[in-house]
């Protein structure tokens, strides 16, 4: 096999099958055992199913703290995980650009099967397409997910004073990305925090009847993703600033850079709405049995129906948080 | 425009200086300063420090602040 | 805040003219801290947001030789020209965003046969620092290096607003990083020449909080007005005389044109003929032009407070954040831009 | 809404949500019906599904008889076809590149509900993101299925003597897509054969028994995919020329561009393995039934073990049908 | 090298003829030909003809091709 | 040869020379309907498997030059220089796969900033044409169309096949397409210089059959050894005298590099002086290396029937057709590719 993928790698004939049998099945799980046919057939006695989809476009493909790889199937496992399920199969659908580095393939390819490996879940169908140069940034992931979904988790209306909470420190993605993308000479100890969440439906089991809502603050971070959740709650949001928990590090970078936390991904944190006043008992499980140390109650829903998103500010004033408007670049002003 | 972050200067190589700023370090220009030396704190701005900052001032202003946050998350804020 | 009367009060406006400080302002949520009556406004402070739309198009026009890349501040990128911005404009690896100029330097090394073009932006915060690289590349290279430039100066537009008889302008805050550079003392005309309440202020919310107090003292007379520098720690009387040193070497006046104002005697800062060979003007033909066609933009009367957004025809119609027009509504805190997202008042 | 997607399209903030709600539910269904959420929860009381995904990356994007939507649609429910399976819910992800043309978005959006609603399909849950420009080809487009497999359906070995069928004439999409590609000034008819196999399933529902694989045929074309069944199966397929159903007109344009119509691609057309013996009684309800007029037993499998695809030719000589090596490109040679 | 396939002219127009390929029209380039006419079989090679056919020869081989092929489908080829 | 007993055959080689008659044969299965003891091999008879690795870098460093614009026909595509072949090399854009030489021109009036360099391949077939296209542009333009040739002529390089001691090569069959440029008589040298059996035949599958039968009759001794032309349908005897003039117009001969075989004295058609303004060699700097060291290939050895594919040490290991190092590789129906597909008989 070279080491530069080619266009014949994607034409579906004996190029492609090579990829997948050297390549992915190698990967993926134990050897033989998954097949990667067009279709894949199972039985399931589960009644309800949690499906769901994305795709990855990160730039640069190796970050600190993970890979497009990693973050394909960490995604999709959080995207279930929002849906109180936990995961069973995947799908994995590669568009890479003529050229691309055979050995980076093998890499990533080894990501997402450790995810799955640790996360018991399969890749059981995928699909490989080749496009020229230049036709593609080097390598796109889509994933898609089936899962089981919790018989305890029954999301139901948000009302006010509902609980917010997040599960760890923010932005650590966004920013490792930053300084990634940018090349920015700048040392720091930060990683990614890129990680699957699947967990938590098991280990958060006893309270999910209290658990209104989960989705994980990735494009837009967490204040876009709260608005969503306020667009669809009907309610304002309130954040306390000095609550929401950011490592010192996370802090300085965006600062030095002009770029505000909020707004960048997490890939390894939950945002959970929660039933008034247990949120310090879903804390205590966070902190104690999910390894979530970090995990910060950050907010309430209040009476209000304006829809908003804002915090109560360091020194006691009040700030809206809108969605998200424009990409976020380092900024001198 | 002109945002410029507090941070200080651990070395310095000519025009330039390895800083920290919380933690995180940085080669920067400093050849707008005048004789920059470690121990230093220095406003950055784009990749340069653009003034010295008066040590004094900055420590009396640091004690102020948190005084006034404290006060504030006890409730006396306004 | 002391003691005052709580009834009606007349409303008391208080700008600032540092992108830094309406970020500060927003991010600090100070305005839900101050009495009703005092409104807290944005001037021509961002100059990105007052970069005018001929420095766009010009910008734009050299992306059309294919071996020309730009460096910019990522700030200038949804700024729009005429018709485009650069990020809509942009081809692949044609527009990279740096942090530091010296980032353009980087550029240029790794691209030799490329000819890179920092968008020079900025107050006199940012000036001496483009003018040190300036100075770095005319003596040491890279030949490839080129720089257009938009460097504003501080003073020209303030006494523009100033001199307005109808400006309704209670107090003013200076801006601390381009007071770091020019010293405290280069805004003292505020004060002595139009008699108006202003003070040097950090970018601390806390900062924020004493300057606009020490200002309602002054406005509500139980402090005698005063220029005073509450930004002592990063703020001398004569500022940086490095940096001061760096930005006449370099640099010279012209007439400038501010987006949403127009034309401002003196306030461009522009390369001295030595430097030309690093103009990116004089290297290409650029030719901003500098609309003489009125503005549809009623900035200049809303930065004025004489004008409410809403009252503008452009507003929400043709002028919206995600297409704005003026510098109101391109900074995400102007006043047309927060006007349009929450409305009136909402606390 | 401006009339080019812009990076801020795919941010996941509000301009997402735009593109969402003005575009994506309102071409996929009945407004409001579908919510496009992170994970998409369903209750089934089928035993056993089909799971598949594939990514679409057709140059040009639209093209004669369909468009890449069309063919997103179509490709993911034929591939649940091959397994049996009547499709239930569909994902779609959408890589796009900045500057593509939004009125092309929504006319592509628009041709995957018509398929879908034409097979009582449902798109429930989707991703967008938005690359810069450059970066990616116009449009890139990943849907994944699932659906609920015949019980009438039950694969297995394939042994010498069992049929080959063709559902029609072969090589449609392939030689439509080449003449758009290079804009050939090449006067025809031919469109593409896109189309939705779904209702395979239920119309020879009588004779799934019988049937011991289905594949379709798409990238490589017919050779390639034989290829990979006989491979599969262990023996040899034996094909005859004569019987290879294709158009004058298709027969025309790959003379003249010197490319061989077994390498390309089919997208609505299904390969049946059939239980020696039953050919042409599924023929039958193929033309008669299904609308399939040209239907073609085109050979069968023997009982030698070099799992070679040949045929016989015209002439009465044999020719060895490889796997797809290399692109299918215009010739002189 | 040298593919090339017979294709009927349909009408001439200067250097070009619009011709007919087993029912694909195209336009192509007959400079080539020595007085080009509408209902002359050329030879089309990548976009050009490059020969006129005879067309008493090949309406004969066609016939004994035909011929030929109904020999082998009725089993006594080879 | 003559008369020859029935039982056990010397086996009989038949060479064709063309690659279209290569693919007739494959398609056809025609190798099946023969006796066993005939062979039928592939002789240098496409033009773009015999291109010299030299022409390949050459185009290559073309892409080089930003403004450059490469348009093939596809064939060309995947074939190797020393290193590279194009379809690896090639950036979004920079290289178009044509059907015809005039697709190339409309290319070049779509770019016209662009230098589109066509690149010139076949043998006499293609040559008018492209000779025609040559003359058409340098008449009417685009100016920004040039031509790299590789164009080669078939007499030199049958005559150095023919002229090898060892050759065992027991008949011809002439490239049809090539005889219809040059006339049937064009190869009348084969039997009457070389007494070889040769016949001028068709691309259909009868086409093929009745020469190989044919020129069994002549080599088993049924009929005398005579030069037949089968293809008179599309051959005349003198050919086509307008696509000849052409050549002549166009082309003068010169020294030919042929991959795996060497250098072929006067087996190359290349721009005549008057035409010189648009050859891609004389604007671009191009040193098509020629490559003196020793090739590895042993494809010289094998097209002249004296080795069979795995007796060459590439074979199997530094040769494959995904990486292919010969024209016996490179060509899908080639001795070595069909070897390494299919061992060395299948049916
Ligand atoms: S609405 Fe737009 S055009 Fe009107 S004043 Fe504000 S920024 Fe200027
Ligand atoms: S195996 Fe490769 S190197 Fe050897 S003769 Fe054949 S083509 Fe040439
Ligand atoms: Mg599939
Ligand atoms: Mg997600
Ligand atoms: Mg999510
Ligand atoms: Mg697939
Ligand atoms: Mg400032
Ligand atoms: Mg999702
Ligand atoms: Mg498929
Ligand atoms: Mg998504
Ligand atoms: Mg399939
Ligand atoms: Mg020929």
């Amino acid at each position: 096999m070279t080491n530069k993928i080619k266009l014949n790698h994607g034409d579906g004939g004996t190029k492609t099958n090579e990829l997948i049998r050297e390549i992915f099945l190698k990967s993926y799980g134990e050897e033989g055992e998954v097949c990667l046919s067009d279709s894949f057939v199972f039985t399931t006695k589960a009644s309800k199913l949690a499906y769901t989809t994305d795709s990855f476009v990160v730039q640069p493909v190796f970050f600190r703290g993970g890979d497009i790889g990693k973050l394909a199937i960490c995604g999709t496992l959080n995207d279930l995980a929002t849906a109180g399920a936990k995961p069973l199969y995947v799908s994995a659908g590669f568009i890479i650009e003529e050229g691309f580095d055979i050995e980076a393939l093998c890499q990533i390819a080894r990501s997402m099967g450790e995810v799955c490996k640790r996360n018991g879940v399969k890749i059981v169908t995928g699909d490989t397409k080749v496009v020229e140069k230049g036709s593609a940034d080097g390598i796109f992931i889509n994933t898609s997910g089936i899962g089981v979904v919790s018989e305890q988790y029954s999301p139901c209306e948000i009302e006010p004073g509902d609980e917010i909470i997040i599960t760890g420190t923010i932005a650590e993605h966004g920013t490792a990305i930053l300084l990634d993308r940018y090349d920015l000479a700048i040392e720091t100890n930060i990683k990614s925090d890129c990680c699957a969440l699947s967990h938590l439906v098991s280990d958060l089991e006893i309270m999910l009847p209290y658990i209104k809502q989960m989705k994980d603050p990735t494009r837009g971070g967490v204040a876009t993703v709260l608005n969503e959740i306020a667009e669809y709650a009907g309610f304002n949001v309130e954040l306390l600033e000095n609550n929401i928990p950011i490592s010192p590090q996370v802090k300085a970078v965006n600062e030095i850079l002009g770029i505000d936390p909020l707004y960048l991904a997490c890939e390894g944190r939950m945002l959970l709405v929660v039933k008034k006043g247990n949120g310090s008992k879903i804390l205590q499980l966070l902190e104690e049995f999910c390894g979530c140390r970090e995990a910060q109650m950050i907010g309430c829903f209040t009476a209000d129906r304006q829809k908003l998103v804002y915090m109560q500010t360091k020194i006691g004033g009040k700030r809206v948080l809108p969605s998200l408007e424009s990409q976020t670049v380092p900024r001198i002003c | 425009m002109c945002l410029a972050v507090p941070t200080k200067i651990i070395s310095v190589d000519g025009k330039y200086a390895y800083v920290e700023t919380m933690g995180v370090g940085q080669k920067i220009n400093v050849q707008l300063i005048e004789s920059p030396m470690a121990g230093d704190f220095v406003l950055l701005h784009a990749g340069f420090a653009i003034e010295k900052i008066d040590q004094e001032e900055y420590t009396f202003l640091n004690t102020i602040l948190n005084e006034m946050i404290n006060d504030d998350e006890n409730g006396t804020g306004n | 805040m002391m003691k005052m009367e709580q009834e009606i009060k007349k409303t008391v406006r208080i700008m600032e003219v540092c992108g830094t400080h309406t970020q500060a302002i927003a991010k600090s949520g100070i305005r839900y801290l101050l009495p009703n009556h005092v409104k807290l406004l944005s001037g021509p402070g961002c100059p990105v947001c007052v970069t005018h739309e001929g420095y766009i198009d010009g910008a734009i026009a050299l992306l059309a030789h294919e071996d020309v890349i730009l460096a910019t501040f990522g700030d200038m990128l949804k700024v729009r020209g005429t018709n485009f911005s650069l990020s809509e404009i942009k081809r692949k690896d044609s527009v990279f965003t740096v942090y530091s100029p010296e980032d353009a330097v980087t550029l240029a090394r790794k691209y030799p046969k490329k000819t890179v073009v920092f968008l020079a932006v900025g107050f006199e915060t940012t000036a001496p620092i483009i003018g040190a690289t300036i100075k770095n590349v005319f003596e040491y290279g890279p030949e490839n290096l080129l720089f257009l430039t938009a460097l504003k100066r501080m003073e020209p537009i303030l006494r523009f607003i100033l001199m307005d008889e109808e400006s309704k302008i209670d107090g003013l805050i200076c801006p601390g990083h381009v007071a770091s550079v020019l010293g405290g003392e280069a805004f003292r005309f505020v004060t002595e020449e139009y008699n108006l309440p202003a003070v040097v202020c950090g970018f601390e919310a806390e900062d924020m909080k004493m300057g606009v107090y020490s200002l309602l003292d002054q406005i509500d007379g139980r402090c005698p007005i005063s220029f005073l520098n509450l930004y002592p720690r990063c703020v001398r009387n004569q500022g940086n005389p490095l940096a001061k040193e760096y930005i006449n070497e370099v640099y010279q006046t012209e007439d400038g044109y501010w987006r949403g104002i127009g034309k401002v005697s003196d306030s461009a800062l522009v390369l001295k003929q030595k430097y030309q060979s690093l103009d990116a003007r004089s290297r290409f033909s650029i030719s901003e032009e500098m609309t003489l066609k009125p503005s549809v933009c009623q900035c200049r009367e809303i930065i004025l407070g004489r004008k409410a957004p809403y009252e503008c025809i452009q507003f929400g119609l043709s002028c919206t954040p995600e297409n704005p027009l003026g510098p109101c509504m391109i900074s995400s805190e102007g006043a047309c831009s927060a006007h349009y997202k929450y409305g009136r008042v909402i606390f």
